[in-house]
């Protein structure tokens, strides 16, 4: 661990990883602490958990991290501060493609789901626009990790007063010459999701699901898709839009 | 690796394994792992053998989400066995897992004798396969439970299979049943070659603030820490009521869990939910074995422990 | 206590109780808390019922220690059920567990069909007895394991002492079986008033550094968190199973646990471990349940004891 | 807890117990910390750990432990500082009884064992003979708890080279004089035993046993006597040694 900042609700931690390699955005790493997890006596949190990476500058060996504390695991990790250790399994998964043909990326994030947008907004360019929703003010104080965000807050303390997909309506004009990049919360993806497919807008989604070993080991991770469960740690996270009859749960 | 050098090799039922450490069944998947990991995973694959997936002869989906729920010292699972079924296994799995320099045991679990005998036939001429683990106890799957629970029917199942294969056949106990002993007694009289447990034990829990499963599928199976006094107790029984070689699992998480479970009669351990936390810590409990033997005099030597 | 009448009281096989939280047998010794913690205890009793340590006919010195190991989540115990036998039970416990201002369950055991009829007969009699809980599920005594674990036999042994009582007969089903639900069906088919589950789970240790058994009594049996999420598989199986009450036990440590043990099932919710660790435990836990079902942020006032 | 203080390989843990009422010599507490301790999470230390009353300085209401760090719950117990909260249990078990008639106390320790001689030394007067043995100079700092120690050590490094048996062999000439108070490790227990009862000397012995409740619940602290098995955390930890068979373990 190299550093620990707040962005309101969110935490960001940042950890140097000076053998692994650059991953790609969209890609996640399996995180734990050494101490006070599972480590042999077992108590909860037992398993590692999942993280997408916020953002890997090129050439620092930095790998960044945004979270948002929702239980054990989470609260572990956002106690760690500078110097302490920290597990990091990955890169791990398959991240975000490159838009199609003369199509113009366009990103859609809701609340701790930014994270994956910061490092592919990165790699895109700053220019590349950004809609993302949050539940209020403090939640919202996590788009200061994105370039020129439009903001949404469910309660209209920040931004446009409502869903995020209600920007998003306003963006499908341009439905011939856009490809959605979504992350967030199932209610949230499967929005994007119906409304990309009536629009006939292809869309890459960034799912999530409980995991417990990040590579493929346990079955556990899966999602429907029109072609049966795929693993999403493996298949995914990033699945495209077309291949899911809806994003559930 | 050192942790084999350290060991020196083990034998099990004609196999000769660079140490005592195996993956348990469904908690490794190499061709995910390889993936994952690179070609890397080829040379430091850190078992001595490879088990795979349990193989059922058609494909399943395995069970609805949500699959996983953690426990206080382990984790509970409702996977339900999903697989390519028999014929995508040979198709697309074994010309990929015969890569793996190990020797390769294929789990089976039939929902009937007839597919038993199915599974083991197809089975039986692939040079590529070491051994067969029959999964007659697996509690999310009611076939499994019921065979592997009641000795006599345990007894005709293996006798029946028996013959129909030269490899070394593994039958993979039950722990949900009142007399472990009594089942693996079944097995050996029916031709066995060994046995290995402990497999999950069944457990369920609640979607928080509801009365609802949080599983999809219902119930599922307790593995990890929270089963490591039970597994101890069953191998311990078993090891009291047969002499065939046994596989010891059941919350593996170092060296000295592995050395228990073999001091209390297994003669290989595998390491199952473990390698959820970390995919290298079989390679790490190996080692921790190797070094525990060396520092620890008073342990007599196994038959089936000797160095080269 | 406050935690009562938030709770509303409870029935339970034609007894009134307090609030759902009980012991589970051998967990918790009112008389020598008594000794421990002074008369406040009675006033302060965490409990809405008291069920009694195992009484078996004759007299029993228990396993040689070690009788404890402590498992990540929870432990391992071989205490072997020591008790003064039926005699000693009714001329010196009796007299002082009856000033106890709670309906009295005694827990009996015995080694022989004809050693539980005389121990129900002996207590059908006890006005100061309200209900009987017959141990078939203790995982140390041979016994216990045989009759609790075959439904044939378990019918047979309550149908046999279920006439000789007016008083609730609960019967304490054995978890280490393969079909709990069929057991709690032969209770009830034999005319059991209830049934209680999960006793522990058989387990073992080793001593540290070498191959003997840790516990007196080699093996015991697992209690605390690590059960919980079999013991709520069990509860819900066996709930599907019969209409009987079920009082439910295992790994509660919280009125969350609790909670959930009765949404998969249980009327009464049974502490045992917990109490170790704190002997107010269940008085919390049945002020968290009280304030958990009305939903109230408020937490009532909960006992704590003191030593004087 | 108001204090931590080290004295060679032992710790001094202090707290403050404004409500308890004052423990008699002999007695012990059930000891945990309310945090990473079990505690609806499952981790090991599960259980509460037992300790003597080290001293209990009349009118302070305050509580002082000698602990030896030798697994997790010690290990855990001496991280905790000033502020820190601290669980106890007690006093709980039955302590040292006053000397037969006519005859004068003297008290013999091993290690760890020392802390209820403190407390018995309190009472008794500083002048009371203590004989004690350690393992060697690092724990023999431990004998700073009491007052006007006579000290054996294994190694020699500190007083006596032998254990401190040796020194009681000398005592036992006044053998129609004395009562001896011990406290120690099983084999120093059992040849104190061994030696009073070949001098008929009186002796009350403080044992130990795993307890996991320390109220009498668990029946997991027996321990062998001359009527069967009995429980240590009520019908001891101090057990008159004509009780004893031998002490085992
Ligand atoms: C690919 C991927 C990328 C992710 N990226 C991020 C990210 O960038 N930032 C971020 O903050 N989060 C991210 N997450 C989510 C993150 O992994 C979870 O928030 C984290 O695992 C929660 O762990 P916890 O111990 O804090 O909470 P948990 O206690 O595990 O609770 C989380 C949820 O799990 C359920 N739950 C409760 N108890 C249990 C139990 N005993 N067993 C199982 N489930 C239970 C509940 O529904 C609860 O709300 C990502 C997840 C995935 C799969
Ligand atoms: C009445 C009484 C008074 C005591 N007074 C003091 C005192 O004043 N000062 C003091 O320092 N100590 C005292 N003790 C001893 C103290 O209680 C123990 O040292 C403590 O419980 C050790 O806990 P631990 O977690 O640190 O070590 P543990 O890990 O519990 O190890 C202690 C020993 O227990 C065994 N063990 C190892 N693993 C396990 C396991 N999983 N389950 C069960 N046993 C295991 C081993 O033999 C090990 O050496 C007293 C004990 C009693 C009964
Ligand atoms: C997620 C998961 C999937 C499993 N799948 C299988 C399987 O397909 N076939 C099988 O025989 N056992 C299966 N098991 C059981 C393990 O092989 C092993 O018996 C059990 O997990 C105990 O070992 P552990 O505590 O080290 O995990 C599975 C266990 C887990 C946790
Ligand atoms: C130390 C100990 C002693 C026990 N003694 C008895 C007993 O005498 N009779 C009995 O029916 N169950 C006995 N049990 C089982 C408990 O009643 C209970 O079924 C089990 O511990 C599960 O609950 P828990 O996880 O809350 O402890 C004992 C359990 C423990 C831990
Ligand atoms: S998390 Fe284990 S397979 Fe995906
Ligand atoms: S420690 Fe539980 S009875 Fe003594």
């Amino acid at each position: 661990m190299t550093a620990r900042e707040q962005f309101g609700a969110y935490t960001v931690l940042r950890a140097h990883d000076p053998l692994g390699p650059q991953p790609a955005a969209g890609q996640f790493y399996m995180l734990s602490a050494p101490e006070r997890w599972g480590g042999g006596e077992g108590e909860r949190p037992f398993l590692a958990r999942a993280f997408s990476v916020l953002r890997a500058p090129g050439g620092s060996h930095e790998l960044h991290f945004l979270l948002e504390v929702v239980g054990p695991g989470t609260r572990r990790l956002c106690e760690l501060g500078p110097g302490d250790q920290l597990n990091l399994l990955g890169p791990l998964g398959s991240g975000f493609r490159p838009p199609r043909e003369g199509r113009a990326p366009l990103l859609v994030g809701g609340g701790v789901g930014i994270a994956p947008l910061a490092i592919w907004q990165d790699q895109l360019g700053p220019s590349i626009p950004v809609l993302v929703g949050f539940r209020d003010h403090a939640h919202a104080r996590g788009a200061a990790v994105l370039s020129e965000p439009v903001l949404a807050t469910d309660d209209g303390s920040a931004g446009h007063h409502g869903p995020v997909t209600e920007l998003l309506i306003g963006e499908l004009e341009r439905a011939a010459q856009i490809e959605v990049y979504a992350c967030g919360p199932p209610a949230m993806l499967e929005a994007v999701r119906a409304l990309c497919a009536d629009a006939a807008v292809p869309a890459q989604l960034a799912l999530e699901a409980p995991m417990a070993c990040g590579y493929g080991a346990c079955f556990g991770c899966v999602a429907p898709t029109r072609s049966g469960y795929v693993r999403l740690c493996v298949d995914g996270p990033v699945l495209d839009a077309a291949e899911l009859e809806a994003v559930i749960r | 690796m050192s942790a084999a050098d350290e060991c020196g090799g083990v034998a099990f039922c004609g196999l000769r394994l660079a140490h005592p450490i195996i993956n348990a069944s469904g908690t490794f998947d190499a061709i995910a792992a390889r993936r994952a990991f690179g070609d890397e995973l080829l040379r430091r694959i850190p078992f001595a053998a490879f088990v795979t997936k349990t193989v059922t002869l058609a494909a399943r989906p395995g069970n609805p989400p949500p699959r996983l729920w953690e426990l206080p010292g382990g984790l509970l699972n409702s996977i339900g066995l999903p697989n390519k079924g028999l014929p995508g296994f040979l198709e697309r799995d074994l010309p990929e897992l015969r890569e793996l320099p190990l020797p390769l045991i294929v789990n089976v679990m039939g929902s009937s004798l007839r597919e038993f005998v199915l599974l083991v036939e197809a089975l039986a001429g692939r040079e590529e396969v070491a051994a067969l683990e029959l999964n007659v106890s697996c509690p999310n799957v009611k076939t499994g439970l019921d065979i592997g629970a009641v000795p006599r029917a345990l007894n005709s199942l293996v006798a029946r299979v028996r013959p129909l294969s030269d490899k070394p056949l593994i039958v993979k106990l039950t722990p949900n049943t009142t007399d472990v002993a009594a089942t693996a007694r079944a097995a050996e009289e029916a031709g066995a070659d060994a046995v290995s447990l402990i497999n999950t034990l069944r457990g369920m829990a609640l979607s928080p603030g509801s009365t609802e499963p949080w599983l999809g599928g219902v119930t599922g199976g307790v593995s990890g820490p929270a089963i490591r006094a039970v597994a101890l107790a069953q191998v311990y029984a078993v090891r009291a009521a047969i002499t065939l070689p046994i596989i010891g699992m059941g919350g593996v998480q170092s060296g000295q869990h592995a050395l228990d479970l073999r001091r209390a009669g297994a003669n290989l351990v595998a390491v199952g939910s473990e390698s959820f936390r970390d995919p290298a810590a079989a390679s790490r409990i190996a080692a921790e074995v190797g070094s525990l033997r060396v520092s620890t005099q008073e342990i007599p030597q196994t038959a089936t422990f000797s160095t080269r």
